[in-house]
């Protein structure tokens, strides 16, 4: 395993000191693992905290600020964070309007986040959580944990978080979020295992002509080992997952997501191909992302998620925004 | 069986988990993400710094510090799960009493595997921790007459045998149940935790 | 070899259909392979051209938009374009203030912009071309090509676009460019190869032990080979080297680089190191980008860029840019 | 010597650039950025392509054709050098001459030579293709009495014992001088195409 880090146990410390020094616009309180707006809560705004395992930046911290995100909490490397980071971060972004969690759909962001809730609940705290379960690789059926949350987490905190800033009540705000995690779709594929560097070893083997379909964000394995293919072919894999599962037409909103370790050459080659399969079925890639957002550490691979676009959701998606990892009208 | 002894239950855990935590992880690479031994391996050194820090007066309060201590800590599904198990057992003993029967201790078992499979919707075959958990429990239930020894080395049994019996299962439940049925032929991580947290017990019994 | 490709070469045609399908800011004319703003050239404003290799995405392309370069030619991978991209590029942004060409220092970059640059001045395109050479891990002798130009090459394109778009003239925004090259040094470390896809392996091998120092962006071996070491102890390498250079003080501008396999989660650990760094020499991170900017395919590793500011150089740095790799103030 | 003459040694070279490709990435891969035989194979199929789409009538037309081409499809440091280098050829020979003398072709020669240097400042003894071309250049002058088929074999073999030499020296020009000491023990892969285009000669001589 060769990685640029001090040791496998200060990878996320030493990671949040470098997000503090970057971004005087954030306020990362490094002890207990939270990264803050500098600016503070808003008086009757309401809050939007995420926050899941580290490993996926700029996934969550890279989405902290105006716009997006009020707090988010990063776990150890693919690990979900512990309550307690929830809760302080709900409590510090709380401006009296309630607090919005955005939970991607993992047992363990499931349950840490819930346990969260109900001791801020009981804190006077008003919180709703909104599940993201965009994959489409997984079954969502009583025999597997239900559809990961993965390129969509994104969409939701961008789009959401707009509504937000608008000065949106929390069930309108929560409702939104529901929305948009309802007509959005991802589907991934690794060329390459990655390393968790506390395991010190890749999380699987592929052979050179090998490549995973189907795959998470968390390193593990997909649904299905495939022959290597042209990338026109691949996509299409992609892409019919999501069509067969939500028909694609109209304006959508298409991000294609490195994986940590594609590069952008590759991802523009992805997103080409991704824009003719739509035109194919009469859609149109109206807003789009290309780039590495949602990662699975030094993963080659990419995933595509598409949301079907509404008006409302078009104009909240191109309303200002200003993180570290997104930006745009200020 | 007083606070010491259960206190050198969890350390008999903590030296385990240590030892595994290589052991643990490749099992979570195989069919989920590789972190279970570094995610307990974190806890139970929580763990053990908080039982320093505080030493409990009796058995409940100390499986409630450890409950605690692993839901603050580990997070991941096993933190909040692991954390429940040890919680629930706590709450169930009691803080007062100072010394436990070894029945109350089965039935606190048993409050415990039934809060872990509220909490986290799983039941038996599903592929998890619930495997090993299930058995192990009813195991020290049916071996109570036979003493503490006897109990927990039916336990330790049946924990072992719970966790290879998910080796051909196909996971429904937690991150495994993604990989469909290529989670066939793998041992749960957690089932495989769960089956070293009896060991300790037996040795800790032995002593 | 395992690429998101369709055949090598297609890659950066491709590539360029990506790009055009992604950004409606963006004119690409994929046949001439020239990426132009869709606006297209400004009337008295000076046209701002730059090129080389591909394979260093988002630069240039993705740095053509309002507040930095006018137009970019991508070459093929790892090689600089033709002259008649150039010349292409040239005419077509030239809005009557003339062009200036940023060059960055490879014999190949140089040759063909030289060239380009001469039947540009024959039909009357007035140009200007700066080399950009900061790569402290080259020496600047007679005995080598001279230093390599790297991450500079997004400062000057930035700098001197803000410069341009306020309507200075050629010849000033030629002398801030130039200032911004000479205040500007690089180091580049790799922790792994790239393959460039035509030529179907990697261009060096490591040992899993081993890290390379004072690589440049074309997926070439360093000056030496070390061991692997912290992510602290390599970034004192990089940042001494800089630093004997130039010794560092006061503001800076600051770039931490992912060659293009990095995860950002590293690149924030290494930022870190950098700005613990800068503090101990009594300097300050006042402006700063982490991420992947100057890559080199989908090579493990990192580089350092470090500006020393001025209060011009600040200003216009911050001043509005709205590009697919760098956006901000609108 | 005619336009086919040379004609059919600018298909050797296309050839031979075409088998060679993998070879001189490879070489460039050692102290380069692993391009030079994609760079010029795609030169050298430009250059096939223009020929049969309007074949010149004289040598110095099509060698400007040939030097134009390269030009404007390789890019990287050997499109303007080799373009500039067969760019002068022609430019020397003359639009007219139909058939030329081994003397004036020498000469030519030379002058492409000096313009090559002229651009890529490079002297012999700097690791590039230089330390092939001029020594070629410099027995393809000498054997001329002996007629051409001597002369291009003296030429090859020239070249071919430049490029070797370039193995133990250290890089001054160019991608491989970034490399300092470490780019001794590697042969140049610009002075390995030129001795490949030199082999050419001879075996279009040859025929
Ligand atoms: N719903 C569940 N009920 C019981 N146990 C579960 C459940 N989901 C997951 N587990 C257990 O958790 C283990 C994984 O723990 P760990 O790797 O630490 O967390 P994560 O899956 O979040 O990375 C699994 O092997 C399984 O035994
Ligand atoms: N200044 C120069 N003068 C003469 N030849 C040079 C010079 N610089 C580079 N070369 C030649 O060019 C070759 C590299 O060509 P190529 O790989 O196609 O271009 P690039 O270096 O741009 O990738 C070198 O091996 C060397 O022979
Ligand atoms: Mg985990
Ligand atoms: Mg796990
Ligand atoms: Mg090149
Ligand atoms: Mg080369």
């Amino acid at each position: 395993m060769k990685k640029l880090i001090n040791g496998t146990d200060t990878v996320v410390a030493d990671a949040l000191r470098g997000m503090a020094a970057a971004h005087p616009g954030l306020r990362v309180d490094i002890e207990n693992r939270i990264v803050f707006r500098a600016s503070g809560p808003r008086p009757g705004k309401v809050g939007l905290v995420s926050g899941g395992g580290s490993g996926h930046e700029p996934l969550h911290g890279g989405f902290v600020g105006y716009g997006m995100l009020d707090a988010a909490c990063p776990g150890e490397v693919f690990t979900s964070p512990v309550p307690d980071q929830m809760i302080e971060a709900t409590k510090g972004v709380d401006g009296g309007a309630g607090v919005l969690h955005i939970v991607k759909n993992y047992t363990g962001d499931v349950l840490n986040f819930q346990m969260a809730a109900e001791l801020c609940e009981d804190e006077g705290v008003e919180v709703t959580s909104v599940l993201i379960n965009d994959d489409v690789a997984v079954q969502d059926s009583l025999y597997t944990a239900g559809r990961r949350g993965t390129g969509a987490t994104l969409f939701v905190e961008k789009i959401a978080g707009a509504l937000a800033e608008s000065g949106a009540p929390l069930s309108e705000v929560a409702q939104i979020a529901t929305d948009v995690n309802a007509r959005s779709r991802s589907f991934g594929v690794a060329l390459s295992a990655c390393t968790v560097p506390a395991a010190g070893k890749p999380t699987f083997e592929l052979n050179d002509n090998e490549i995973e379909l189907g795959i998470g964000i968390h390193g593990e394995p997909g649904r299905t080992r495939a022959p290597h293919a042209e990338a026109r072919e691949i996509v299409r894999i992609a892409m019919d997952a999501i069509n067969d599962d939500m028909p694609l037409s109209g304006e959508t909103l298409v991000m294609v997501n490195g994986m940590g370790g594609t590069p952008l050459l590759e991802q523009y080659i992805v997103f080409a191909e991704v824009a003719a399969y739509l035109a194919e079925k009469g859609a149109t890639p109206a807003r789009s992302l290309v780039g590495n957002y949602v990662t699975s550490l030094e993963m080659q691979g990419f995933s595509v998620t598409v949301c079907r676009l509404t008006d409302e959701l078009a104009r909240l998606w191109d309303a200002p925004v200003e993180t570290p990892g997104l930006r745009w009208g200020r | 069986m007083d606070t010491s002894f259960f206190a050198a239950w969890i350390e008999e855990i903590a030296t385990a988990v240590r030892d595994q935590k290589d052991h643990l992880t490749q099992l979570d690479a195989a069919i989920g993400d590789a972190d279970h031994g570094a995610n307990l391996d974190r806890g139970f050194a929580a763990v053990r710094e908080a039982l320093a820090a505080s030493p409990p007066e009796t058995p409940g309060a100390l499986f409630v510090l450890v409950g605690s201590t692993l839901i603050r800590k580990v997070g991941g599904a096993s933190g909040p799960l692991y954390g429940t198990v040890f919680r629930q057992l706590g709450k169930t003993l009691g803080a007062e009493t100072a010394d436990v029967a070894l029945g109350d201790f089965a039935a606190a078992l048993d409050a415990a595997l039934s809060a872990v499979q509220k909490l986290g919707a799983a039941v038996e075959g599903d592929k998890t921790l619930v495997d090993a958990l299930a058995p192990a429990v009813r195991a020290l239930t049916e071996g109570m007459q036979e003493g503490p020894e006897e109990a927990f080395a039916a336990a330790a049994r049946a924990a072992e045998e719970g966790a290879q019996a998910t080796v051909p299962l196909q996971a429904r439940k937690g991150r495994a149940s993604y990989l469909g049925p290529r989670s066939v032929g793998h041992e749960d991580p957690g089932a495989a935790s769960t089956a070293l947290m009896f060991a300790a017990l037996q040795a800790a019994g032995g002593r």
